[in-house]
């Protein structure tokens, strides 16, 4: 019986094309989108629910090949590498393909109800169809081996975020939307740019041919430039601290349900597209990249400790989140700057697990958002006993994302702090801990503020739990952020290979 | 001799357990009582079953989850453990009951509250003493912080809030300090698990992605975070602030931070640290125990002069708890056979001891709504068996023979004699010494000063525990080489240490 | 070092002009009050890039790569200009979706001049 | 203060970019990486490999059809972020949602009174301006020019004649029932192509080379420019459109 | 002048009798082991382990038993004089007080080890606080503050001695060999010495430590008073013979030479403290130097090192219980029918309390050491032993301590019988013997017993006899 599972598996699994289908299938159906809207309007977020789960559904044969078999390519055209567009799933590509198919259908029936309050009715197609341009995008951006490619499936990403974030027409969050457009659009150019002058030194967009090529060139200025210019321009996509400024507001400003892909998932992003640059310049000798790695750790170090010193400071819960991400981004890249074994591990785990956990978040602020109207702490106290289940999943997510054990957000951590040492750098071990400490410190002002304040607004009192559709959801991340923390040797095994070949190909 | 046994997860199992039935059933007052009573008999029951067996050598091991390689959830009984366990189930028993009494009065919503919350401590630190390791270990210390923050805010006056806070703050930043410990020990050791002489000891050993060798100071600096991590809720004297504010909390929850669950849960930690973490031989080798030995030195002798000083009674005893814990230290970090006995003996004396005078003060709050200890005046006539218990555990506290704080005294003196090192045992009489000139004047107010004000009959809820700790008291002074009661599990269990040592 | 640098730069002169172009529209980003202005120097940086990026595809005395009769090698590399051709529909999109929004925000806040609308906040 | 601190950044960074600009290859040498790689191939196979004579068309489509399926994408992203920007977020009844605040001005695009001279020359140089799009599109692969390019040329036209001839016409150049479809024009026709080309050729976006089937793969590429033209055209429109909606 | 009391009638709380009788019953038991006593067998029980290898154990040695059938009987005798002394304040708690020290110092007594020594020694003496501070007077509590702090010092000091102990040799039961040997180490030895000495010594009055007891016994009542200095003060003197002897054994004690440093402090000790007596008026307070110096005598005795002098000491310790006993209750006597504490006040009292005034003479005489009266007898032994062992100047300090005792007990009995009454003050009011048989028959009894222990010191059974015995094991 397991042997003909085995089987049928491999089987279904060795057909070639799943790499574009996972791509095409979200794409495909947001393109459809608008025109499904005209037909049946009620059909359309079970319609956007169903591509959802069937490109969730095409990453399992994706994740058992590469499983059994390593990286793998699918060319689209057949143009042999590197005349045509690579497509390439390796481990990195897995994991932002994995998050974004674990949380795409969550997010996507959450909003069923949330949008229709939360978004105006004239703009409801457009909503799901950005949600799976954004999700697509992701994906594509995620299994491309080539630059430009790269920019492009970018470009599809940042467009479908900054209009989400102003699809609630909230005067703020237009404002938010139009700053976050100035920044990513600084940082798209910076990586054009970038991939500009490596196209004019190596005559290649091909990621693993433009690699294989560079060592061999004697123009360390810019090499720099090149290799500048994407971290720059990755690290605003990222909010990397101090490049931070835009994401709070947007972040906090746009819808539940988008606030928890922009920070679940779009920021990772620019976090693959420092995984790709890494990989690009790591046989590089004549750049330095110590010395990026060096202030990448710093400025990765400074966003945890920024980022929640600054969220300390909020009342408003989805700012509070908001400034928890920039933390959270701040621990992937010290992970991945410090490229020690275990560092990088931490970070790849925490870059899956951080999406899971801060879309939990944001979608249950989200539904407390829906039910009461209310977004400070202040505002929301007591709210723990009118809507204990939601905020009992929120409490979860935010033990998770404080990191402690076992919960999802505890394996990151602990091997990032771990790598820390490993690189002989235990000051980055205390930072980890110390940004665990802080975040404590504003997590339990919302537990206290939910459950151990007496209720004051009126529209606490009165609230109930969200419909099940929106429930459930959470209710699901919320109990995936313990199990995922539980089953985490699943992902180290895997994970551990990958890590292993990239630093071999540095040194 | 180790066998797979699911026992002490199903301990940890009755006090969950017992939390989400009062959670979801609890505000039926039957209900509440029954869960809180049952479940606190059931895990009696279970931990002292695992007794025997513990006793004859077997270990018992279970091993819930791994997560990510080699660091997992694991449960483990050795004597030390199981010694910790018992003390603390003994005393939920008797806190249960004196809580069902002491609360009474409150709202449905506190109550429920305060059993489920409760009920979760009491399994956070079945976890602690059970954890297989350190991670295991640190998860449940956390999650004992996070469970005893509703409790201590319990009255949720702005006062109990701003306790928490505190509370939390100190806490949790002990909490942070453990965990950056964690994961140096990760590193320098490659596991967490303890039943080995000294995860430390082996020197290096290769990580799951490699790790490297250790040098002195890089143990000075694990021994050291790990010792202030758990030194916060140990109290030890410079990170005992939250202590005293934390006696806003009623008297159930002071019984449970002082004596029940959360001192102690430092001071095991601290014990782990030194009997399993680093291990005794190499810290005979490195001298860290010194600076430890007078940290405690300064708690002990500093605790009791702040006590002194203090005219309310729970904050008296509160200070008086600054400095008894650190016995514990003090003679675990001395560092031979028979201090190790009282290290693990004198959790049980103290929380005896101490709950009781809780208990107390507890029930003459209830009774007659006094705190301070000029109020105190008669109150010995008026609760004529309440006072006597207090005096039998303050006299312990003082160190008179036939009570357990004799025996503490005792063997920490020798210890402190058979570590060479007789200062320590001055500091011991001194200690007592100061004891008895804070608490002999309020025993003395309560029996010889005339009798002010009326106060209420507590009622044998609360009376009923009072009396059965106070003859804990007496019980664990004299039946020191009776098998299988308290103090015969410690010196079994400091044996067992040191036996490792000696193969 | 500068002069040095110069006269590596001089067959490479075309770039530089991309560099001033990019720095004038960085300029306006950072500086100018007005969204719309902001955005056009967005714009101006983009297209210093594509600029750039059609440069380097340039071939000395090339033609276009588009064969036919008469035309000879050498030709110019087709691939920057495909390239382009998708910038500057990135740079269309980005440019229309900004432009919505100003247009939102001059509607909900009744300016586009960035200091008033921080004053607004 | 602020000025003179960024204008010196931006000469450093300046320098930084000339210092790095200085060490590409020299432009215009021939024997630079971009000549001699990649480009070098389609250059000397490209039309061999891809039946178009405008290089950068064989690009375009066939070696690099993912950019252009992305950059459709894009396309198709900006529609529909700009209707979900600029539709009527006021026409929403969630009373949790602040109101904007009634425009100062009236209306996002003012009305121009048009002059019947403006208005004939409209009218008479539309069908030649249309002419114009679609060869634009249709010649692309051969010579310069290209779907994009005449997409932008139909779209302009769009404008022009709503501007002219007003709304109702637009209405009726462009069906309301037909636009969800035909936004989806561009990147669906990817789709099917790439489909195709999949069934043809075993891979997506596939071009057959064997010559019996050159014919298909005209029809393929002529497909897809059409729908970039349409694409294009219609993104311009539409968006002209929603920026008057509101 | 306190005004005299209008003797009121005390009602019986009703179990006087019982607990009399069971006294007269351990009275008996004590007695019933002189015989094996003198056989020298020392039976032991083990009671219980306090820690490992500490065991609280008993062992009925002649020494423990000569101190019990000593200081049984004044168990007795105090009960049967508190039942007309005691009002009905606080008296429950005061006889079970009363009654569970009694087990207490015959633990004491039979201590088998250092730990059992300490444990009894410690309980008794935290026990007797509750008796000190009785009357609850102002002056009482502050009298039992002062006595606990002692106490509690003294006690911290010997349990840091036993400990020591422990840690060199283990719990070892007393026997006639000597626990420690000079191979410890002097530093040890020393801080072993220094500890045990100076908390048995607070209890036995020695005299740097002191300081407790002048204001413990005035203000505790008086047949609290006569136990205190009878047997309490007595059972610090018994802790140093238990330490110089069976711990150190006379041997080390010699080599080491810590004795020529308690043998001056103890001679000053019986001197001042006897010219401090005499400059008492508070009868009691004068009484309590008294004690002082007697315990003097008693300390210097056992630091001197001899065989005679040993048995002298012990000797004393019985004979002092008896006389000191007697002028106690003496003074309780003067107090409760004539209202007077100070010596000043007693003018011309013996014509209307003659019994008490003769009982107290006798005593007084005894004291002072006129044969043949028990005081004699022990002061004779010393003064031989002193001679003996060879420092015939602290014969000086035995003799100057009597006449001292002379110059401030006589005078009490001079005012008493010979001054004449201030008529105005007293002559009206009822100061008569007559009712307070409870007080006078214990009083007499012990006074008499001054003079048996004089006239038949000799006896078999008696302590001399006993003492004789208990020491023999040390030389």
């Amino acid at each position: 019986m397991a042997a003909a599972l085995t089987v049928s598996w491999s089987a279904l699994a060795a057909w070639p094309h799943w790499l574009i289908v996972l791509i095409l299938l979200p794409l495909g159906g947001a393109v459809l989108t608008p025109a499904l809207y005209a037909l049946q309007r009620r059909l359309v977020p079970w319609w956007a629910l169903l591509v959802a789960g069937l490109t969730a559904l095409t990453v399992l044969p994706l994740l058992w090949r590469l499983a059994h078999e390593g990286p793998f390519s699918y060319l689209p055209g057949g143009w042999a590498r590197p005349y045509g567009v690579e497509l390439r799933f390796d481990e990195f590509a897995a994991l932002l393909a994995a998050a974004v198919a674990l949380l795409a259908p969550p997010v996507l029936l959450f909003s069923r109800r949330y949008a229709a309050r939360a978004v105006p009715a004239g703009r409801l197609p457009f909503y799901y169809t950005l949600l799976l341009l954004n999700l697509g995008g992701l994906l594509g951006l995620a299994i491309t081996a080539d630059l430009f490619n790269l920019f492009v499936f970018l470009e599809v990403v940042s467009l479908s975020a900054y209009a989400l974030v102003a699809v609630g027409g909230r005067p703020v969050a237009e404002l938010a939307a139009f700053k976050y457009l100035l920044m990513g659009a600084i940082s798209s150019l910076l990586i054009l740019l970038a991939v500009g002058i490596l196209f004019a030194l190596t005559g290649s967009l091909n990621m693993a041919d433009v690699a294989q090529r560079l060592p061999a060139l004697a123009t360390p200025a810019a090499l720099t430039l090149a290799a500048a210019a994407l971290l720059v321009g990755f690290m605003l996509k990222a909010a990397l601290f101090p490049l931070h400024n835009w994401l709070p507001e947007a972040h906090a400003s746009a819808p539940g349900a988008v606030s928890a892909v922009l920070s679940g998932l779009v920021v990772k992003a620019g976090i693959i597209g420092l995984v790709r640059t890494y990989q690009l310049f790591a046989g590089v000798e004549l750049l330095d990249t110590a010395n990026l790695g060096a202030i990448l750790v710093w400025l990765g170090a400074a966003s945890v400790v920024m980022g929640s010193f600054f969220a300390v400071f909020q009342h408003d819960l989805k700012l509070m989140l908001a400034y928890s991400t920039i933390t959270n981004i701040g621990y992937i890249v010290m992970g991945w700057a410090l490229a020690s074994p275990q560092a990088m591990l931490g970070a790849s785990l925490h870059l899956f697990n951080h999406a899971l956990i801060k879309t939990t978040l944001f979608l249950a602020a989200g539904a407390l958002i829906y039910r009461t109207g209310l977004r400070t702490l202040e505002e929301l106290r007591g709210i723990g006993r009118t809507m204990p289940l939601n905020c009992a999943a929120l409490a979860l997510g935010a033990l998770a994302i404080v990191g402690v054990p076992p919960t999802a957000g505890f394996v990151g951590k602990w091997f990032i702090a771990l790598g820390a040492l490993q690189a002989g750098r235990p000051f980055f071990a205390l930072v980890v801990v110390f940004g665990a400490l802080l975040a404590a410190v504003y997590y339990v002002r919302i537990i206290n503020a939910f459950y151990f304040r007496e209720p004051e607004q009126k529209a606490v009192v009165t609230a109930r739990e969200v419909p099940w559709s929106m429930l459930a959801p959470v209710l699901l991340l919320a109990l995936l952020c313990l199990g995922i923390g539980l089953l985490a040797r699943l992902p180290v095994e895997f994970l551990e290979p990958a890590v292993a070949r990239l630093l071999d190909g540095r040194s | 001799m180790e066998i797979v046994d699911p026992r002490p997860l199903l301990a940890l199992g009755i006090s969950l357990a017992c939390a989400l039935l009062v959670f979801a059933t609890g505000r039926h007052y039957g209900r509440r009582v029954l869960w809180s009573m049952g479940a606190a008999l059931l895990k009696f029951g279970v931990v002292i079953s695992l007794l025997p067996g513990a006793m004859a050598g077997e270990v018992y091991l279970f091993r819930l989850v791994e997560f990510p390689p080699g660091v997992g959830i694991g449960f483990r009984v050795d004597l030390m453990g199981l010694f910790f366990a018992l003390v603390s189930s003994t005393l939920w028993i008797f806190t249960t009951i004196y809580a069902i009494g002491y609360m009474r009065g409150e709202a449905d919503r506190a109550q429920v509250r305060f059993f489920g919350f409760f009920a979760l401590c009491v399994a956070a630190t079945v976890g602690i003493a059970f954890a297989e390791n350190l991670l295991t270990l640190f998860i449940f210390y956390e999650l004992l912080t996070v469970c005893t923050y509703p409790l201590v805010i319990h009255k949720e006056t702005p006062a109990a809030l701003k306790a928490g806070r505190k509370y939390l703050i100190y806490t949790l930043g002990g909490g942070g300090l453990v965990l950056l410990g964690l994961v140096l020990v990760q590193h320098a050791a490659g596991t967490l698990s303890f039943g080995q002489t000294g995860l430390l000891a082996a020197g290096a050993h290769d990580g799951p992605l490699g790790g490297g060798p250790l040098g002195g100071g890089q143990l000075g600096l694990i021994f050291a975070v790990l010792v202030l991590g758990f030194g916060v809720k140990a109290a030890v004297m410079p990170l005992h602030g939250w202590l005293p504010s934390a006696m806003v909390a009623p008297t159930p929850v002071s019984a449970l931070l002082h004596a029940v669950a959360v001192v102690k849960a430092g001071a095991f930690g601290i014990l782990r640290v030194i009997y399993d973490i680093f291990g005794l031989e190499l810290l005979a080798q490195l001298n860290f125990t010194q600076a430890l030995a007078w940290l405690a030195v300064v708690s002990i002798i500093g605790g009791s002069l702040l006590a002194w000083r203090q005219v309310n009674l729970k904050r008296r005893l509160a200070y008086s708890t600054v400095s008894q814990v650190s016995y514990i230290l003090l003679a675990a970090s001395l560092l031979n056979p028979t201090a190790t006995v009282v290290a693990i003996m004198h959790l049980a004396n103290q929380g005896f001891a101490k709950i009781t005078m809780f208990f107390v003060a507890g029930a003459i709050e209830q009774g007659s709504g006094r705190t301070e200890i000029n109020q105190l005046d008669g109150i010995g006539r008026q609760m004529p068996w309440s006072l006597a218990a207090f005096t039998v555990a303050a006299l312990s506290f003082i160190g008179v023979p036939l009570l357990a704080g004799f025996l503490t005294k005792w063997l920490v003196i020798l210890g402190a004699l058979e570590g060479e090192a007789w200062w320590f045992a001055a500091v011991m009489v001194i200690s007592g010494l100061l004891n008895a000139v804070y608490w002999l004047p309020v025993v003395y107010r309560a029996y010889f000063r005339p009798v002010t004000g009326v106060v209420a009959d507590p009622g044998w809820l609360l009376r009923g525990p009072i009396i059965a700790c106070a003859a804990f008291v007496v019980l664990l002074g004299t039946t020191a080489h009776f098998h299988l009661l308290p103090f015969s599990v410690a010196s079994e269990a400091a044996r067992v240490i040191w036996a490792e040592v000696a193969n | 070092m500068l002069p040095e640098m110069l006269l590596e730069l001089r067959p490479n002169l075309d770039y530089a002009a991309v560099v001033v172009l990019f720095c004038i529209g960085l300029y306006a980003v950072i500086v100018k009050n007005n969204l719309i202005k902001k955005l056009l120097g967005l714009n101006i940086m983009e297209t210093a890039v594509f600029a750039f990026i059609v440069t380097s595809g340039m071939v000395e005395g090339g033609a276009p790569p588009v064969l036919g009769p008469g035309v000879m090698p050498p030709l110019a590399s087709p691939l920057p200009h495909a390239l382009i051709l998708t910038g500057i529909v990135v740079a269309l999109a980005t440019t229309a979706l900004a432009l919505a929004l100003i247009i939102r925000i001059y509607l909900q806040h009744g300016t586009i001049e960035a200091d008033q609308l921080r004053e607004l906040d | 203060m602020k000025k003179p601190l960024v204008i010196a950044l931006l000469i450093l960074l300046a320098l930084a970019l000339l210092a790095a600009m200085a060490e590409l290859p020299a432009v215009g040498q021939a024997d630079a990486p971009v000549h001699t790689h990649v480009s070098a191939r389609y250059i000397e196979q490209g039309e061999a490999e891809t039946g178009a004579h405008n290089l950068v068309t064989a690009v375009l489509l066939n070696y690099r059809g993912m950019d252009t399926f992305g950059e459709v994408l894009v396309l198709f992203t900006a529609l529909c972020a700009g209707f979900a920007v600029l539709l009527a977020a006021a026409r929403n009844g969630n009373k949790h949602y602040r109101q904007p605040p009634a425009p100062q001005e009236s209306g996002a695009v003012p009305v121009i009174a048009v002059s019947p001279v403006v208005s004939f020359v409209v009218r008479l140089l539309a069908p030649f301006i249309a002419l114009f799009a679609a060869y634009v599109i249709l010649k692309g692969h051969l010579s310069p020019g290209g779907g994009f390019q005449g997409g932008m040329i139909l779209g302009a036209l769009f404008i022009a004649l709503t501007l002219v001839l007003g709304k109702q016409y637009s209405a009726r150049l462009l069906p309301v029932a037909w636009r969800p479809w035909l936004y989806a024009l561009a990147p669906a026709a990817f789709l099917v192509v790439g489909m195709i080309g999949l069934q043809l050729t075993g891979y997506f976006l596939g071009y057959p080379q064997e010559p019996a089937w050159h014919g298909v793969r005209e029809a393929m590429m002529v497909t897809l420019e059409i729908a970039i033209g349409v694409g294009g055209a219609v993104l311009v429109a539409s968006l002209f459109l929603a920026l008057e909606s509101d | 002048m306190t005004q005299p009391q209008n003797i009121p009638k005390i009602p019986a709380a009703g179990y006087e009798l019982p607990l009399m009788l069971l006294t007269g019953l351990i009275i008996a038991g004590c007695w019933a082991l002189i015989p094996g006593a003198l056989a020298g067998r020392a039976p032991e029980f083990s009671l219980l382990q306090l820690a490992p290898g500490a065991w609280l154990l008993l062992r009925i040695d002649p020494l423990g038993v000569l101190f019990t059938a000593t200081i049984t009987p004044l168990w007795l005798l105090a009960l049967i004089y508190s039942r007309g002394y005691i009002g009905t304040a606080h008296r429950d708690r005061y006889y079970l007080v009363l009654m569970l020290s009694l087990p207490l110092a015959l633990g004491v007594a039979w201590a088998g080890n250092l730990l059992t020594l300490l444990v009894f020694y410690e309980l008794l003496s935290v026990l007797s606080y509750l008796l000190v501070v009785h009357e609850e007077t102002p002056t009482a509590k502050a009298a039992a503050a002062k006595y606990i702090v002692y106490v509690l010092v003294g006690g911290s000091c010997i349990l840091l001695g036993v400990v020591l102990v422990f840690y060199l040799v283990g719990g070892q039961t007393f026997a006639a060999e000597p626990m420690l040997h000079a191979g410890l180490g002097w530093g040890y030895l020393t801080a072993i010495f220094v500890t045990l000495l100076a908390g048995f010594g607070v209890k036995a009055a020695l005299v740097p430590l002191h300081g407790w007891v002048p204001d413990a016994h005035p203000a505790a009542p008086a047949p609290f008073s006569a136990l205190l200095s009878g047997v309490l003060v007595a059972t610090g003197a018994f802790g140093i013979i238990r330490v110089t002897h069976q711990v150190f054994g006379v041997e080390l004690l010699r080599e080491l030479g810590f004795m020529h440093w308690v043998s001056p402090l103890a001679a000053i000790g019986v001197l001042a403290a006897a010219v401090a007596a005499a400059r008492q008026d508070d009868l009691k307070r004068r009484l309590a130097y008294s004690t002082i110096s007697q315990l003097g005598y008693i300390t210097l005795a056992i630091s001197l090192l001899g065989q005679e002098l040993l048995v002298g000491a012990l000797l004393h310790i019985s004979n002092h219980a008896m006389m000191k006993a007697t002028l106690f209750f003496c003074a309780g006597l003067l107090l409760r029918r004539a209202g007077v504490r100070r010596v000043s006040e007693m003018a011309g009292l013996a014509r209307r309390l003659p019994w008490t005034m003769a009982a107290f003479t006798l005593a007084a005489l005894g004291m002072i050491g006129v044969p043949p009266l028990a005081g004699f007898i022990s002061k004779w032994v010393l003064g031989m032993g002193t001679l003996a062992t060879g420092q015939p100047l602290y014969l000086l300090v035995f003799m100057g301590g009597s006449l001292l005792a002379a110059a401030y007990l006589l005078p009490v009995v001079y005012i008493a019988y010979f001054r004449e009454p201030v008529e105005e003050e007293w002559k009206n009011k009822a100061i008569t013997e007559r009712g307070a048989g409870w007080m006078l028959i214990p009083t007499l009894l012990a006074a008499a017993a001054t003079v048996i222990l004089g006239v038949a010191a000799t006896a078999p059974g008696l302590p001399l006899s006993l003492a004789r015995v208990a020491v023999s094991p040390f030389w």
